[in-house]
């Protein structure tokens, strides 16, 4: 049966929960509501109030308590309602668990995982469409995560749990209900660390994640007869998967980086600068980078169509490169 | 006081209730994208406290504080506007709801990270304290939002300096989903401000009477520079917390209670026991507000919505050009 | 008390005077490279807390809480390791003095951020409660760290769920140079209890007896199921805030007053009273801590200086190697 | 008389204060101490204790506090002990003050300052070295700026103040006292958004800011007989000056990109993505980064000069792209 993407992170909680009793969730409203927007339904029925806790609006502690259960052999699993409120706790992430193992000379880890609904195009405005990867990108002990696929959702979800590393796991809710994906039976995981070459292609790498995943398979299919292109889906962005980039780069000599996240200090502009210094003798024509304009999320329609990449943008920035 | 006053008290309750309750049906018929937070049933903790302030005086409303924008002054026709997103709303259509301040009436937007505002309240309090205006800040917030740092970083801040502010908690027993008991240990919140070193009430947010008198003396503290008051009116919202909410974790006999202490009927007891012709009040009240938010809704439905390259708008006060 | 038991103490307070008296001087030779911040006059608070506790009860000591280290069972040798930054320091000399903690003792190592640790350290006691283990957490912090958002968002937690916790404050009068008057509008930081539903209680941290008295039932309430304890010690510290920090912010008279009542002078009458040789016991026990802190120098100069390229180490516990 | 680079921070403080009865400090011990770096000292004295405010230790409170005196005609300079606890008012910095005048279509502005000392090579260990531009780099309607000189240290701290915007200042405090110079006479300010043309040269460019900015200089001196170098000091980093960037860049056709923040996510790896797209027909060669190891910045010697990009490490850099 076909599930969908927030389905997918359910499960993944729900199968972790029950593999290992030390795995909790923490977080506003994830307990008696089921989660803001369901990510969590059934969790406090089935594991109990101890493991599937209601906190009070505290993001700074949800994070902080996270680490002090960490140490204590738990892994929990934080949820921020919206990512968006991580800047609420980001001294605890940047300073507290990012530099946890490293400060300690290796005595511990700090498995946590710190998920939250991430994105654009569903009129959320300013506050309820934030993509805050690129701030974690630049915080070496951190490890972060985007899935764009029901698929990826789950597995990527059960990796960031199983993993000793803290861990921010960004899900689109543009996505949590309008993909849906039959999924492999048994302990499905997908390794941190790997991309997806999700199309292969000899004219132009199109390198992206999370949403625009599924805008830039469709341009694929739809141009496919004007121009063969190999897109490469990152899934983990910290570390990124420089060897699955380089291989298709090489190969193909031109690349197009697109995400959501606005343009100037995205991560985009760190792996196009690693391309444009590494590969510099492979590429036929400038390193490409799509993204939102470099502005607040506007709320108004108009204005957030403006700003984000939209397939009509998606399509025309791979035309753009495919006729340098 | 005056029947005036108190007619007017009566206005300002049904004009809230009328819009919040367009509002909400506007959004049942698909016409409003953003969130909506219906303060339905918490009338009159803004009407009793926004009634006691001055025109200069400043609010940091929340995002159940609808009420407290058009008590303060905001224009009706402009917060509609607001609520669409269109280009006549404070936001100019960048953000909804209260995220857009209204600063001709000294009303701040606030974000959407709870208790954030009461920071921004106690520098501005500070402001009103060195410049010697006898000017107050009042910071909105619910009980949830009371666990939230910035709210204690604020309140110790303020208490140091006894600054004129007032912090006003709508204690309404939940955050979303989550009860009191999940949220803090103790019965009032208020119980806070003795480790600030100011004064704590509490009072039923329900009651009009009861808000205004409370609302006065902590204003009057903080005109006259006795400092701060951490005011909590315990009160109740009807809706969910959002409008896709249907609240299932309340039982049906709690909303009933609460109910049967809504502060509007409350208020109709008074003036009739004020012996006023109730039934006559009513009514005009009824099509008068019902009039202000017809206008309203023409208003924002005809207010265009914003193109496409005004997201690059109103970024910066000195924007640098590029070369 | 056992005799044993009192002089052990006595021989705490004197290991760590001597400790941070030696780390002093090293520091005025430019020995040390970090900063230093001696809790020299505060050593009664971390004896008194730490000696109550059981080696599987775990600390959260913040940068002045050197004596607590070593009370709860930090090697002196290494603990010197991680001053001096060497590869035989807790953090293997990647952060100095308190930066690092040490897990093998149930010591956490605090980030600078003060008063970040207070959530941790809840976290800490809630899988305490929950696994049903009768293990306690103690977070210390000073009384201007009280002022962060953080500690507020931990205490309320706590108080939710009555963890085993006790928030040790010492409130030493000064955050750096900034006096307590400055910082908040209380007399007792730990007024504040009331407002997250737990026990408040103050006590002086310069007296070995109190402290011991009201650490020994704030961390019973813990073990027991009862809940947090905000204990508020108040102490002063002798030195600067660092030793770089004259300390011209305070006056001599103020430091002299508080030299006399010194927590060892005190403790040292104490065992006067209790009739023991304290001529003999001062000899004894200063020539071991001076030995031990001897050794804990030679010790750390003799720990290798680490290589650049250990800098890349213990970031990951599960490292992604690039393909 | 030659002024440090902290002195010239004092001078700044002192004459926007005495010249706008509305410009005013906050901070931790920015009164009584006089900073403690004493950047403020004499401050309070002259001033008064209402206008030079010893906060406690609540930073999102600074910062929201700044707001609040900024919406009422106040122009507070919010100062952090270290950059590094900025972390600590981070939601303030990025969701309050960034978007306060977005959010409220233009009606009013945010004229605040957030300085503090930055930057490594003092042994500051993990939480005293750190270099935050990126984060803030993200965020649209925030300024940054990053002095290297102690006449930049004025005089863009004096635009910083008179500025509307919200502007974080980037101090770094190993220049503190390690240069001196005289600065001009009179109303001395340093326009935000320009960059410093340091030193003209034709073979290729390093673009660069803050601390490194001395040791790129020193290289180019020492080096001039084999390359001559182009140097270009951004001083402000958002928005960057790009026409200085692209005037050089077409001239000399290499690049070499160097700032003391890590890599990963730096600031660096966006302009060289822009040069690499946007100029990709000048280049003559790859566009090269040196900046400092993606970890913490460790407290031991040996491990603090592996990973920042001291001198050794910029001549080098900077051999390398002239070899290509
Ligand atoms: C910092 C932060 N965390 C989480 C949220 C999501 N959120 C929005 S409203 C709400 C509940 C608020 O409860 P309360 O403060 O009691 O106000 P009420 O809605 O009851 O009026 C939550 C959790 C938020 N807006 N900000
Ligand atoms: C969040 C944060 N802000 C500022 C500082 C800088 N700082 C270090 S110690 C200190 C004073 C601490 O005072 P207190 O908590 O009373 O402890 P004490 O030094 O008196 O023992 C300050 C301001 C810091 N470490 N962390
Ligand atoms: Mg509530
Ligand atoms: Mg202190």
């Amino acid at each position: 049966m076909p599930v969908t993407y927030i389905q997918a992170i359910n499960q993944a909680m729900q199968e972790e929960m029950a593999r290992d009793e030390n795995v909790m969730l923490l977080g506003e409203d994830v307990g008696i509501l089921g989660g803001a927007f369901k990510a969590s339904e059934g969790l406090l029925e089935r594991f109990g109030s101890e493991r599937v806790l209601d906190t009070p609006i505290s993001e700074a502690l949800i994070v902080g308590a996270g680490v002090g259960l960490a140490i204590q052999g738990m892994r929990p699993i934080l949820e921020m309602q919206f990512i968006d409120f991580i800047a609420c706790g980001f001294d605890q992430i940047v300073n507290m668990a990012a530099t946890l193992r490293y400060r300690h000379g290796g005595q511990t880890s700090c498995p946590i995982v710190i998920r939250g609904p991430c994105g654009a195009g569903v009129h959320g405005g300013v506050y309820h469409s934030q993509n805050p990867e690129a701030w974690f990108f630049h915080v070496p002990g951190l490890k972060v995560v985007a899935p764009a696929t029901a698929h990826d959702a789950k597995g990527l979800l059960k990796a960031a749990i199983r993993d000793d590393d803290p861990v921010i796991y960004l899900e689109h809710k543009f996505l949590y209900r309008r993909i849906k994906e039959d999924l492999p039976e048994g302990d499905h995981v997908v390794p941190i660390g790997k991309a997806a070459l999700r199309k292969e292609g000899r004219d132009l790498t199109v390198i992206t994640y999370g949403s625009p995943v599924h805008a830039v398979m469709k341009a694929a299919r739809d141009m496919a007869s004007e121009v063969d292109i190999e897109v490469i889906d990152l899934r983990t962005l910290l570390p990124y998967d420089w060897k699955t980039i380089r291989e298709s780069v090489t190969k193909t000599g031109k690349v197009l980086i697109i995400h959501e996240a606005r343009l100037t200090g995205g991560i985009g502009g760190e792996i196009a600068a690693r391309i444009a210094g590494d590969l510099f003798e492979y590429l036929d024509g400038p390193v490409m980078r799509l993204a939102s304009k470099d502005t607040h999320n506007a709320f108004a329609g108009p204005m957030e169509e403006y700003i984000i990449p939209n397939q009509e943008k998606v399509t025309e920035a791979i035309r753009k490169l495919a006729a340098y | 006081m005056t029947e005036q006053k108190e007619r007017e008290l009566y206005f300002w309750l049904r004009l809230i209730r009328e819009f919040e309750d367009r509002v909400s049906t506007l959004d049942r018929q698909g016409k409003i994208q953003g969130g909506v937070y219906s303060g339905k049933g918490q009338e009159a903790v803004v009407v009793g406290v926004c009634h006691a302030l001055r025109s200069d005086d400043w609010i940091f409303p929340l995002h159940r504080d609808l009420g407290a924008f058009l008590v303060k002054g905001a224009d009706p026709n402009r917060l509609m506007a607001q609520i669409f997103g269109r280009r006549d709303g404070f936001s100019k259509g960048k953000d909804s709801f209260l995220h857009g301040g209204d600063f001709s009436n000294c009303i701040f937007g606030a974000t959407s990270m709870l208790g954030s505002t009461l920071p921004v309240a106690a520098g501005t309090a500070y402001k009103f304290k060195i410049k010697q205006e006898d000017r107050v800040a009042i910071a909105f917030f619910g009980e949830g939002a009371s666990s939230r740092g910035d709210v204690h970083e604020a309140m110790n801040f303020a208490g140091i300096y006894k600054l004129p502010v007032v912090f006003l908690c709508e204690n309404n027993f939940y955050a979303y989903s989550t009860p009191n008991e999940l949220q803090f240990a103790v019965e009032d919140v208020a119980s806070r401000a003795v480790g600030y070193g100011f004064k704590g009430d509490v009072c039923s947010g329900n009651d009009l009477n009861e808000v205004m008198k409370a609302a006065r003396k902590a204003i009057e503290r903080a005109r006259t520079g006795d400092g701060p008051t951490f005011l909590e009116c315990k009160t109740y919202r009807y809706h969910g917390h959002s409008e896709h909410d249907r609240a299932t974790y309340r039982s049906e006999e709690e909303l009933i209670t609460w109910e049967s202490r809504d502060p509007i009927e409350r208020w109709e007891v008074y003036l009739e026991k004020r012996k006023y012709d109730i039934a006559a009040i009513k009514e005009e009240v009824g099509e008068k507000v019902k009039k202000i938010v017809d206008d309203a809704v023409a208003f924002a439905e005809a207010s265009p919505v914003p193109e496409g390259p005004e997201a690059m708008e109103d970024l910066y006060a000195t924007p640098i050009t590029e070369g």
